[in-house]
Parts: C-alpha cells; structure tokens; sequence
C-alpha cells in the first residue's frame, strides 16, 4: 500500500490510497487519514482509484475518519471506487454512510 | 485433475498479502473468475487476520495451516490453527443499516468472511480449530455476494 | 511461508500439459528461475508419460497423486502412482556420444529426469511406487521466511 | 501443438514447430515430419524458432526423421532453437548428431 496526499484547492486535502489497505497496512493508512482530519473542520477526498484491495481493516480506519471528521465539524467525501471495492462497501452497508463520488472533481464539489 | 495448495504460514499480517498472492495465481490458472478469487482472498484476510490478532495468548510463533482445494466447480479452503478455541459462525452479525452516528468501529471482519463465501462450518478438532470456507465458482457464483 | 501444491491426475498424455501450466504458476509466483521451472516440468513430463505408458496393464483409468513442495530453497516433486513395481533410478544411462546410424531411437526419458534434477529417490510402498525428484531453487530463489 | 509445412524453394520444405512437442503432441508431429520425408532424396528444414518446449518424445520422432532422411538419400537440417531447446539436445547428445543452424537461411543452404 502507498498513501500520497496532496492539496485539493480551498484548504481540501486528498489523500490517495494505492494497492492494498488490509490488517498489515492499515495502520500507516489510518496514522495519514487520522492525521489529515485532525485540524478543526478538515475538507477530506479520500481518492480510490488505485486502491485495488480493501478488508475491514481498511473499512474500519474509514469508518474512524468519518465519525471524526462529523466530530471536528469538517467533510470527508470518497471517489473512483473499483467494482470490487464497492462491492465491499455495499455488503457493510458502508455506502448509505459515506458520501460516495465517481469522479474527484464531484468529490471536491462536495466537501468544499 | 483436482488441485490443492497447501499454505504454512507464521502468524504474522506480512504474511497474509502473499498468501493472497499465491491463491490468486492458484485460482486463476484453475479458471475461478477473477470476482471469486477476490472474494475467497477477501474472506480468507479476515480469518487469517483474527486469529493472528486474537487466537493466541503469548507472543511466541504459530504455524496456520491453510489448503485450498479446487474440485471441479467448487473452491474451498481449510484454515487450521492452535490458537484458543473459537467458532465465528456463532458471531452475530452487525446491524450493517445504523447511521454514522450509531454504527460501532469493527465487527465487520467475520461477517465479510461469511458473505463472501457459500458456506463457513467450524469444527474443534483436537486441539485445533478447523474452519471450512466454500464457494461454488460456477454460473451465478458472482452475484452470490 | 512455504507452499505445497497438490494434483491429481489421470493417466492420460493430455494431463501433462495442464500439469505443465499448474506448476509453471505455482513456481514462478515462487520466485523460482525460469530455468529450473522449464526442468522441474521436463523432468516430470518424462516420469509421468512413462507411468501412463508403461505402469499399467489394462485400460482402466488410475489416479497419479504429484505433490511439489517449495520450502525455502528446495523444490521437490513426489509422484505417486498404483502401478506395476518399478525403479527407474535403476535404469542404465543411454550412451550419448554414439553416431546418427547407432544411435537407439528412444531411452532418453529416463536420463532427462536424472539430469534434470538433483535427485531422483524411489520407494516402493505398499502397491504404490513413489519417486521423489529435488533441485536447489539456487540463491534467493524461493521466498523470505 | 502447432506443425507448419511450407516449401522453402528448390524442392526444400520447412516444417515449422510451435508449442510444445511432448509425448501428447509427438504424434502429430510424427506424422507429418514423417510424411515430408517419405519421398526420395528428401531436403527439409526444421524450424524450431516457435518451438517452446521439447520433451524425449519430440527428439525420438527428430532421430527417427534425421535416420529416414539419411536412409532415403535426404538431407534434414535444425534452426532456430530457444536455449531450453538447445539445452535438450545438448544433454541427449543430439547436437552431435544433427545439423544445427541459428537462422532459417542457413539450414537451407546446408540442405539444398
Ligand atoms: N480466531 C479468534 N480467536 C478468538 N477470538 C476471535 C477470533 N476471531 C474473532 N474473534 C473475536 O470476534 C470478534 C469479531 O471479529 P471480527 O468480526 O473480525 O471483527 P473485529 O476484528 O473488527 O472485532 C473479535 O473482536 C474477537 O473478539
Ligand atoms: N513407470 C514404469 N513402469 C514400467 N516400466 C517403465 C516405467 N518407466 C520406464 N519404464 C521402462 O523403462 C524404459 C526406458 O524408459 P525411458 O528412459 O523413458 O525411455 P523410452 O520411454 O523411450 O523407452 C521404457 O522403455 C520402459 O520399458
């Protein structure tokens, strides 16, 4: 797994996870997203176009950033999922609780 | 020609992304579809995972054994560990429906394992827990969940 | 990690080339050189024509049982086969060096699987014959741990 | 398995092998190497440049063919062996025994 994060405009950050985030990743994962959010009213993307693999231990850190990016009065936005990986955000009912974007641009529209 | 891999593993997390690895190359060169492979690799994480994180008291190291068998249309795997006894198929699973607000952190892990797969069956056998993960890889076999 | 893969076959010539492809997979995910792949399946293709061709009497169809074991930098092959008692580790090398006109036409099988491989063993066990053939994989070949 | 035939002027043919020549396939192969020596002073090429992988099945149809070639007053000639290939003849003591080219061009001129 790889995480790169980048400036998305307007004080958004976009964090791109790469590969696989599963139990022996997802520690690094969660210490980038978790820091990103910490300031107050963070604006997160959380880009998966690259992420080609993710268990609950990926979901587990996301479901973290959401509650605390809720908890700091910020957004957190995700986009570009792959098939397999929705399929996994479906099956955890994951899909209903995040706001879910095709593109990044529409991702950033949200969250800013 | 029926195929099994056999898989002896440390109870380490490095370990579980080579596993998949080598399922991945086993599978596809039996024909399983691709959306197969990714569940059978999906579930087999979470029970890797738990046991590493959960099965054992000390820290020393464990052997997992895990044997995937491809018989005509049916993948299943085997995982056998040491580690304290524990049956996952008695786990209740979570209310995937609450709000952000309302839903807890974790519980997932187990619950992935049993809808990837057609069947999850737990036996204690001896001083090993043996769990049994199948899957038909047939017609259908995607839209199985 | 160390892997096992385990198959199956029939006895027919047509098993082989899918024997071929399984165990190019399961090696090269290995990280074991293309070389010793090309030799480990040399090897086996000669031993496993031999079995469907000369280990039994009737027609009837027979399972051949091959097990190849990668642990760190060992590949070893066994196979396994119900049929007529025989030690091919006992069988005279051909002489290479003779001209085109005495040249015998076959008896080549045999000395591939011996010059293929480290070692070739044979035991007869109950009313199976079982050869087990093994090659260093060289260094770094296999995987870490 | 793949067998080839294609004359390569001046009454040569070339068979062309590719794939695999094992114990399943040599029988094709047999036939129509075999087939091509049949008629006198036979002149052929055997281009192995598509050849992948020869087991002692494949080398006893080459000695039968490389006997009768010679028998029926022929000439038969190898060319473009991969190294595994070569390595084959090389253990069996075929390269002593056949003529043996890098490239088509040559074989040819060492049938005609
Ligand atoms: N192999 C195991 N040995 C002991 N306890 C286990 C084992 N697997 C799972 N558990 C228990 O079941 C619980 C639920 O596991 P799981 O569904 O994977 O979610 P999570 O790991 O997020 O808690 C774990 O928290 C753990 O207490
Ligand atoms: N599994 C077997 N059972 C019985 N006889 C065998 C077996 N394998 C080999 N042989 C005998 O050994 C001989 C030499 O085999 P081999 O070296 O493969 O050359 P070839 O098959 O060309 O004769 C065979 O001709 C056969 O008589």
């Amino acid at each position: 797994m790889e995480v790169v994060e980048t400036p998305g405009g307007g004080g958004v950050v976009i964090i791109e996870a790469r590969g696989r985030v599963d139990s022996n990743s997802a520690k690094a994962f969660e210490e980038k997203l978790l820091g990103a959010i910490a300031p107050s009213e963070p604006r997160i993307v959380v880009d998966c176009s690259q992420l080609d693999y993710v268990s609950s231990a990926g979901l587990r850190v996301l479901l973290m950033a959401a509650k605390r990016a809720k908890t700091n009065r910020g957004k957190l936005a995700l986009c570009g999922l792959k098939p397999h990986v929705r399929d996994v955000f479906d099956v955890s009912g994951f899909t209903g609780i995040f706001s879910i974007h095709s593109t990044r641009e529409s991702a950033l529209t949200a969250v800013s | 020609m029926s195929a099994v891999l056999e898989l002896r593993l440390a109870n380490r997390l490095s370990e579980i992304r080579r596993v998949a690895e080598r399922i991945e190359s086993f599978c596809a060169i039996g024909g399983v579809p691709e959306s197969v492979i990714f569940k059978l690799n999906l579930a087999l994480d979470e029970v890797l995972t738990n046991i590493i994180d959960y099965a054992y008291d000390e820290e020393g190291e464990h052997e997992i054994i895990l044997r995937v068998v491809l018989v005509r249309e049916i993948l299943s795997a085997e995982v056998v560990d040491d580690g304290r006894p524990y049956d996952p198929t008695l786990t209740p699973d979570p209310d995937t429906g609450l709000s952000l607000d309302d839903r807890p952190i974790g519980g997932l892990g187990i619950y992935f394992a049993k809808r990837m797969m057609d069947r999850v069956v737990y036996v204690r056998d001896g001083n090993r827990n043996r769990l049994t993960l199948s899957k038909s890889t047939g017609k259908g076999a995607d839209e199985a969940g």
